[in-house]
């Protein structure tokens, strides 16, 4: 019971720290890691509400198939919201990565 | 398969999702491909709607599992109807979309770039379109999540199509939005299956307790689905992601997407956790609601382009939405049903065929600034025609169906004596008069000297879906009877469902 | 290195309300979790009470393409929508190439992703009765083709756009197939028979696979083919023009 | 369906198809277009007087459309939308065969045409309602229909003067909607019947029911332009004059003060209004109305201008027949007079079109000698205004002398007094012009005067304003013939049974 | 004794994914917080294991390691590239121009 509590907690956590994340900053990769992190707190709730310590009994199925389903849904969206967030970076003209017109940036570069 | 069998609910699930397959894996005869699957789609929900008034409500165990192993499907006066909304505006859109695009790529100097979006849209559009008929369908949550899960992608991907840079931080908007709303609605999934042990939604209906953690799971999954709704609050990713979307692609994102999660929400507060809702949470949906019915119309007024105006005006108009919550407390339940189902499929309907118009409209002039389409009448008589019987429905005027659920929703405030409510509704409404007319009456005059603008040729699925769409709205509040009857038949009783897990 | 400075070291108003809203929320939310009384509910019972009659042996396969088999065909159509979306978007690939690839990289892909592809193949066969499934099979599948996508193989341009596509759809499509020809057979959907259910689970499990493998790999390519042949290709290989297709 | 029925769908379709035939007319085919507007008005002139005489024979007309329970759309022949409804169609033929002459070779005229027919179309259902949700339908169309020529010109100032058509008719809309809904809730669905809502009201409804009262009143007091709300009408002004003539005569301020009477006659009902005792505020507003119109239009130099005000003074008789509605004799003027103020104000508008189409006379000032010029206009201008005044045998003392007649049963002597001190005003106000035009000595060259052939002015508009004219003599001096408008309203008071 | 030690070993593995979402999530350097990232993926593998999910566990391994850290990893670089001016002529109007097909210019030419 103990275990289910404490790996309850955590992903509550991460939820909460992604959540904060995703709201607070403004870069977009970072805004996918957190998308990604309050994911990870999301299963791990579930899969934590699942667990069966060895012995006493079967683990229940049914949210680990959730949980794999839930997996393959992030890791598709966080691919397009990737992928979108380059191709915003290319069209915007603007450094999503230091909120700077590139002009600028190109100029640190170079120099 | 016989009449009654329960198993046809799955056509307009599997169809537009076969079809958006083919539709990406073909690159040719695409468009009847789709058109097909449209077509079917709408048989298909009248065909389900028939069903309903015959046999009653209608419940499908997919593989033969039924609940709580498996997952059920089912049909009641609700779901046929947000079905045969879809059903219709879905085939008006993908005809309007195939004017749309064709037009485009007729352009010649963008023809490859317009081939390449009108490829992409097909399938997205189909999948999205099963993706809305199964949240209108499914019976259990986990599933409601994944089918929202493809709406939302779907819709982000569409809202990016025109590859504008708007468009894309838009749409990149969107998509987090929704992402976070589905988080939300999961980790409330995540809340009710450790409180309750069972996902299957007429079972977590029949649960007589509801402790905390049914409560906080409600609060979440509301919290997400109002996201993806966009009130008020949360309305910010609206606006940009519908004005800047290709014309076909704002159609469907404000007349049917945010359908699907209002139409989710509302469920889950009115049919299955109806007991555990209190006052005050109706008394904060109906105040957001009427800051976003006051908002929107504010921010619709002062709107300088054409779509956002429009895009403002979908947020003013889901407040009325809300404010059907806090009169649930004395109206009875199939009276905020009709209310809701009215102002969904008016709103649908007219607002697509709004975006449809404003859509041609900045495909002939190349630009929607409000200022300068003065005398547009002249050159697209029957897109300002459309235009403005779908502005006289959002003003919610009789006998537009959205004036059947504004009278409900004054009558039921008025008999409670909430006429706070009934204020509200009628500031709305004047609003609403003044935003559309702002714009209709640039559309209809023309100046002395004005020299109308020569438009080349064009097809008549550019302007005649969007008519069409504008005149069922209007009349849709004549029609009024028979979505009441289909919602009185559709009602459910609780005592067929059985104790689940037999095959 | 790249830094951000996007947020500010001191919060601004809105921030700190948010994060005090964070906070409470939390709270609120883990003084109920840890108040919901655990272990009597749950599907465990259920589960094993119909496992002989899904055809597998291990519990979560059973789920996921049988009791639940639906789920996992929308779940299928969702990375398909991800590919879908990501080839709207961009025009240009998204190259994950090295820089420099040595031989002796190269020789090591030769030899990983041949066994990457058996232990996928495992991975999906094993799934009926321990862990492992299409998802974790497609998923090495996807990790054996980001890693020759890396290395630049040369024999991946020769792969038609067309092929592409059916490796993408296969899955889904494999899966609606089946689900309607259950209806026919049996008159449920997804409703397989008792007796070959486990084949049937099987072949879905090798179609999704190999579509997921083909997917994730599309996803992180990025780009969808052009112009028929070439495809996944890096950008600086990217011929100028473009044929219509 | 019977073919009572079929006559009220036809009635509304003859209208209707032409103006939908219309819009997708190409602009240049007037003759057609012309045709297809005239055929509908003499059809649906036909088929309103064979529901008249079915009306009177004692037959029903009558279609019901269930919405939502307690909901319904009612289409209702009784007489008292006959006579709107005769008064309407006549009007309308005639204002379409004068639009057709104003508007020759102006632009757009398609569009105009098209709104022109809808505009009847949902003025002849305001008439055939059947009960407030069916009046409020329409009521609301019309304001839709008449929007887009409010505007036609699309100058400026019209588009202003149309915004403010818009705000004030839709927020009263909106206002009529809520007491529509409200009275609902408290009486349950009314019909409009001769008795009113039944059972009579209890005691503890009756601040309520005053406040419905008073709110259903403002609703349709916007387009009956009483006086607070009067202010979009004069600046409806700047529309062309078929449009005036449609404002003012035919559809909208009519469908104002024709929703006032049903509101009093037939949604609270007399004994129901009496008890509550709440018609003396309608015949102060009324009167008010009445001199505050006057005195504004006696300022006026704009000749459309002081025509909009003298309307708003002239339709609150309406109203002032409706606050004595006990009295049948103050009703039968009030009733009478909505027919006999169309007649009279659209004929002055006529020929203020004529005026200004001709001769690009727009102001008082400019008057002088005009009936040189122009004497079959200022003839019938005069017949109009004498009766606008109320000298006998016109149609306009006919009115007054019922009403005056009502008061004086009543014992409101101070009604009376109203009723002399509004006929001097508008004596003031008129007989100066009618001096100008006849005696007065022409100042210069007319500013843009048309040149047309044998007569004055064209001939499609100079029949309107002598028919009309003509009719306003004739009704007033046989008034009480078989079928002048006189008779048909006592018919309606007797079915009332006052 | 053996519970008590597993529950210190939960603490300890939940104090560690907290505390690497926390650096993840709140690093300066981005590409840190990528790798950080993919540590934390393979260490919710641990994690899943221990909640006997080994299918889960299998899953996140290849996916979280395997293919979520390379998909961040080439859109880092992607949007570096972008800002070090190596912007290649992929947009619509720059491409469509240099392509010489298109059907203006042709008919110009």
């Amino acid at each position: 019971m103990i275990t289910t509590q404490i790996y309850s907690i955590t992903g509550l956590l991460l939820f909460g720290m992604g959540l904060f994340t995703l709201i607070v900053h403004s870069h977009p990769l970072r805004k996918i890691l957190a998308v990604n992190v309050m994911s990870t707190g999301v299963f791990l709730i579930l899969i934590a509400t699942a667990y069966t310590p060895l012995g006493q009994g079967e683990v229940d199925p049914v949210p680990h198939a959730m949980v794999l389903t839930g997996i393959v849904v992030s890791v598709s969206v966080t691919a397009l919201a990737l992928i979108l967030s380059c191709r915003v970076q290319e069209t915007s003209n603007r450094d999503l990565l230091r909120e700077k017109p590139v002009a600028e940036t190109a100029k640190e570069c170079t120099r | 398969m016989n009449v009654d069998n329960p198993t046809w609910m799955i056509i307009p699930i599997l169809l537009p999702l076969t079809a958006g397959l083919l539709c990406f894996l073909f690159h040719r005869k695409t468009f009847a491909i789709v058109l097909s699957a449209v077509l079917a789609n709408f048989m298909a929900a009248c065909f389900l709607t028939g069903q309903l008034l015959t046999f009653g409500h209608m419940r499908y165990s997919m593989g033969g599992w039924q609940a709580p192993l498996g997952i059920t499907l089912r049909t009641d006066g609700p779901a046929v109807l947000m079905l045969l909304m879809t059903g219709v505006t879905g085939l008006a859109i993908t005809l309007y979309a195939r004017g749309y695009f064709s037009f485009r790529i007729d352009d010649p100097g963008r023809t490859e770039r317009h081939q390449h979006q009108q490829r992409y849209f097909w399938p997205l559009w189909m999948l999205l379109l099963s993706g809305l008929n199964g949240l209108f369908l499914s019976n259990d949550i986990f599933n409601l999540y994944i089918t929202l899960e493809i709406i939302g992608i779907s819709a982000a991907s569409l809202a990016a199509l025109s590859g504008k840079p708007a468009a894309l931080l838009a749409s990149f908007r969107y998509l987090l939005t929704s992402l976070l709303g589905s988080l939300t609605f999961l980790l409330g999934i995540v809340f009710l299956y450790k409180s309750c042990g069972v996902l299957d939604l007429d079972l977590l209906r029949n649960l007589t307790e509801h402790g905390p953690g049914v409560r906080a799971a409600l609060a979440l999954m509301s919290v997400g689905l109002l996201l993806k709704t966009a009130l008020v609050p949360m309305h910010f990713w609206l606006p940009p992601a519908h004005a800047n979307a290709l014309a076909p692609v704002s159609a469907i994102l404000s007349a049917l997407v945010i359908k699907g999660s209002f139409y989710l929400l509302f469920r889950l507060w009115f049919e299955v956790f109806a007991s555990a809702i209190t006052t005050a949470a109706l008394n904060v949906m109906g105040t957001l609601g009427s800051v976003a019915i006051l908002w929107g119309a504010i921010q619709a007024i002062r709107q300088h382009r054409l779509k956002l105006m429009v895009a403002y005006s979908t947020v003013s108009q889901l407040g009325y939405l809300f404010i059907a919550f806090p009169l649930s407390r004395t109206a009875d339940n199939a009276q905020v049903w009709s209310i809701v189902i009215f102002m969904a499929m008016a709103h649908a309907c007219a607002k697509s065929a709004m975006f449809m118009s404003a859509g041609t409209i900045f495909l002939h002039f190349g630009h929607d600034r409000i200022r300068d389409l003065t005398g547009v009448r002249a050159s697209l008589p029957i897109t300002v025609f459309a235009y403005g019987i779908a502005g006289v429905t959002l003003m919610g005027l009789p006998p537009s169906g959205a004036f059947i659920a504004k009278w409900l929703l004054l009558s039921s405030a008025l008999a409670s004596s909430q006429w706070w409510w009934a204020l509200v509704i009628v500031a709305g409404s004047v609003m609403a008069m003044i935003y559309v007319f702002r714009v209709i009456s640039r559309f209809i005059v023309i100046p002395e000297g004005f020299s109308s603008q020569k438009l080349g040729y064009h097809s008549r699925l550019l302007e005649w879906p969007a008519l069409a769409l504008a005149m069922i709205s209007l009349l849709l509040g004549l029609a009024a009877p028979w979505p009441l009857h289909i919602l009185a038949r559709g009602s459910h009783d609780l005592t067929q469902i059985l104790p689940g897990g037999l095959p | 290195m790249v830094k951000t400075r996007n947020r500010p070291k001191r919060l601004d108003g809105f921030q700190r309300l948010f994060l005090l809203l964070v906070i409470c929320m939390i709270i609120l939310l883990g003084y109920i979790l840890s108040n919901i009384p655990g272990g009597t509910l749950g599907l465990e019972d259920t589960v094993a009470e119909f496992q002989d009659r899904s055809g597998v042996e291990s519990p979560v396969t059973a789920v996921l393409l049988n009791f639940r088999a639906y789920d996992t065909m929308l779940e299928v159509v969702v990375l398909l929508l991800a590919v879908i979306g990501a080839w709207s978007l961009t025009k240009s690939p998204l190259p994950g190439q090295v820089a420099d690839i040595s031989p002796i990289q190269m020789g090591v892909v030769r030899l990983l992703a041949p066994v990457m592809c058996l232990v996928a193949a495992y991975l999906v066969w094993q799934g009926s009765h321990l862990a492992g499934g299409a998802f974790q099979g497609g998923a090495i599948l996807g990790a054996a083709g980001v890693l020759i996508l890396v290395s630049d193989f040369p024999q991946i341009h020769t792969i038609s756009a067309l092929s592409l596509r059916i490796g993408l759809v296969l899955g889904p499509l494999f899966f609606v197939g089946i689900a309607f020809c259950c209806l026919f057979f049996t008159g449920d959907l997804l409703g397989y028979p008792e007796e070959t259910a486990g084949w049937f689970i099987l072949l879905i499990e090798s179609a999704c696979a190999l579509s997921i493998g083909v997917t994730l790999a599309a996803l992180f390519a990025g780009s969808r083919p052009e112009s028929g042949v070439q495809k996944k290709q890096p950008a600086v290989k990217q011929s100028p023009d473009r044929g219509n297709s | 369906m019977n073919w009572q029925q079929l006559l009220l769908v036809f009635i509304l379709l003859s209208s209707l198809i032409p103006g939908i035939i219309i819009f997708g007319m190409p602009e240049e085919k007037h003759r057609l277009r012309t045709v297809f507007n005239l055929c509908g008005a003499t059809v649906k002139i036909a088929l309103i007087v064979v529901m008249d005489i079915g009306i009177y024979l004692g037959h029903t007309f009558e279609i019901r459309i269930p919405l939502i329970p307690g909901v319904e759309l009612l289409l209702n022949g009784d007489p008292l939308s006959a006579l709107f409804a005769t008064l309407s169609s006549v009007l309308w033929l005639l204002t379409t065969i004068y639009a057709v002459g104003y508007l020759e070779g102006s632009p757009n005229r398609s569009h105009f045409f098209g709104y022109f027919s809808l505009c009847v179309t949902v003025t002849i259902g305001i008439a055939l309602s059947g009960n407030l949700v069916t009046f409020l339908l329409f009521y609301e169309m019309l304001t839709l229909t008449t929007y887009p020529l409010v505007i036609h010109r699309g100058t400026g100032k019209a588009l202003r003067a149309g915004r403010n058509y818009l705000i004030y008719a839709f927020s009263s809309g909106a206002v009529f909607l809520v007491a529509v809904i409200w009275l609902q809730n408290v009486v349950g669905p009314v019909d409009f019947s001769a008795a009113g809502f039944s059972p009579l009201f209890t005691n503890s409804h009756s601040t309520v029911l005053m406040l419905i009262f008073m709110l259903l009143i403002l609703g349709v007091g916007v387009k009956a332009a009483l006086v607070p709300l009067h202010g979009w009408l004069p600046q409806a002004m700047i529309a062309p004059a078929p449009v005036s003539s449609l404002l003012h005569a035919v559809a909208v301020v009519k469908a104002g003060a024709f929703g006032i009477v049903r509101i009093v006659l037939d949604v609270y009902g007399a004994q129901n209004l009496l008890l509550l005792g709440i018609l003396p505020l309608l015949g102060g507003i009324a009167t008010i109305t009445i001199l505050y119109g006057s005195l504004r239009a006696l300022q006026q130099d704009n000749l459309k201008r002081l025509l909009a005000f003298s309307t708003i003074s002239q339709v609150s008789y309406i109203a002032l027949g409706m606050s004595l509605v006990d009295q049948p004799l103050a009703v039968i003027g009030g009733l009478v007079h909505l027919v006999h103020q169309g007649l009279m104000k659209i004929t002055l508008f006529f020929c203020a079109g004529n005026l200004a189409e001709t001769l690009g006379i727009h102001h008082i000032s400019k008057m002088d000698g005009v009936a040189r010029r122009m004497p079959l206009t200022m003839t019938a201008f005069t017949i109009g205004a004498l009766g606008m005044i109320g000298i006998p045998p016109t149609v306009g003392f006919v009115s007054k002398w019922y009403l005056g007649l009502g008061s004086l049963a009543a014992g409101n002597w101070w009604l009376l007094g109203v009723l002399a001190v509004s006929s001097l005003l508008n004596g003031c106000y008129f007989l100066p012009i009618l001096t100008r035009a006849w005696f007065g000595k022409q100042q210069g060259p007319w500013p843009e005067e048309l040149h047309t052939g044998r007569f004055e002015t064209r001939l499609m508009l100079l029949l309107p304003p002598l028919i009309t004219a003509f009719t306003v003599l004739a009704a007033g001096a046989v008034a009480n013939a078989q079928i002048s408008p006189l008779s048909w309203v006592r018919f309606i008071v007797k079915e009332y049974g006052l | 004794m053996i519970y008590s030690i597993l529950t210190l070993f939960d603490i300890l593995l939940a104090l560690t994914l907290l505390w690497l979402s926390w650096n993840l999530l709140n690093t300066e350097d981005i590409f840190k917080a990528v790798v950080l990232f993919i540590s934390f993926g393979l260490l919710m593998a641990l994690t899943w294991v221990r909640m006997r999910a080994p299918d889960v566990a299998l899953a996140e391994a290849a996916l979280g390691a395997g293919l979520t850290g390379p998909l961040f990893l080439s859109a880092l670089r992607r949007m570096n590239r972008f800002l070090k001016g190596e912007r290649r002529l992929d947009c619509d109007e720059n491409r469509e121009k240099d392509n010489g097909k298109n059907p203006k210019q042709t008919q110009a030419t």
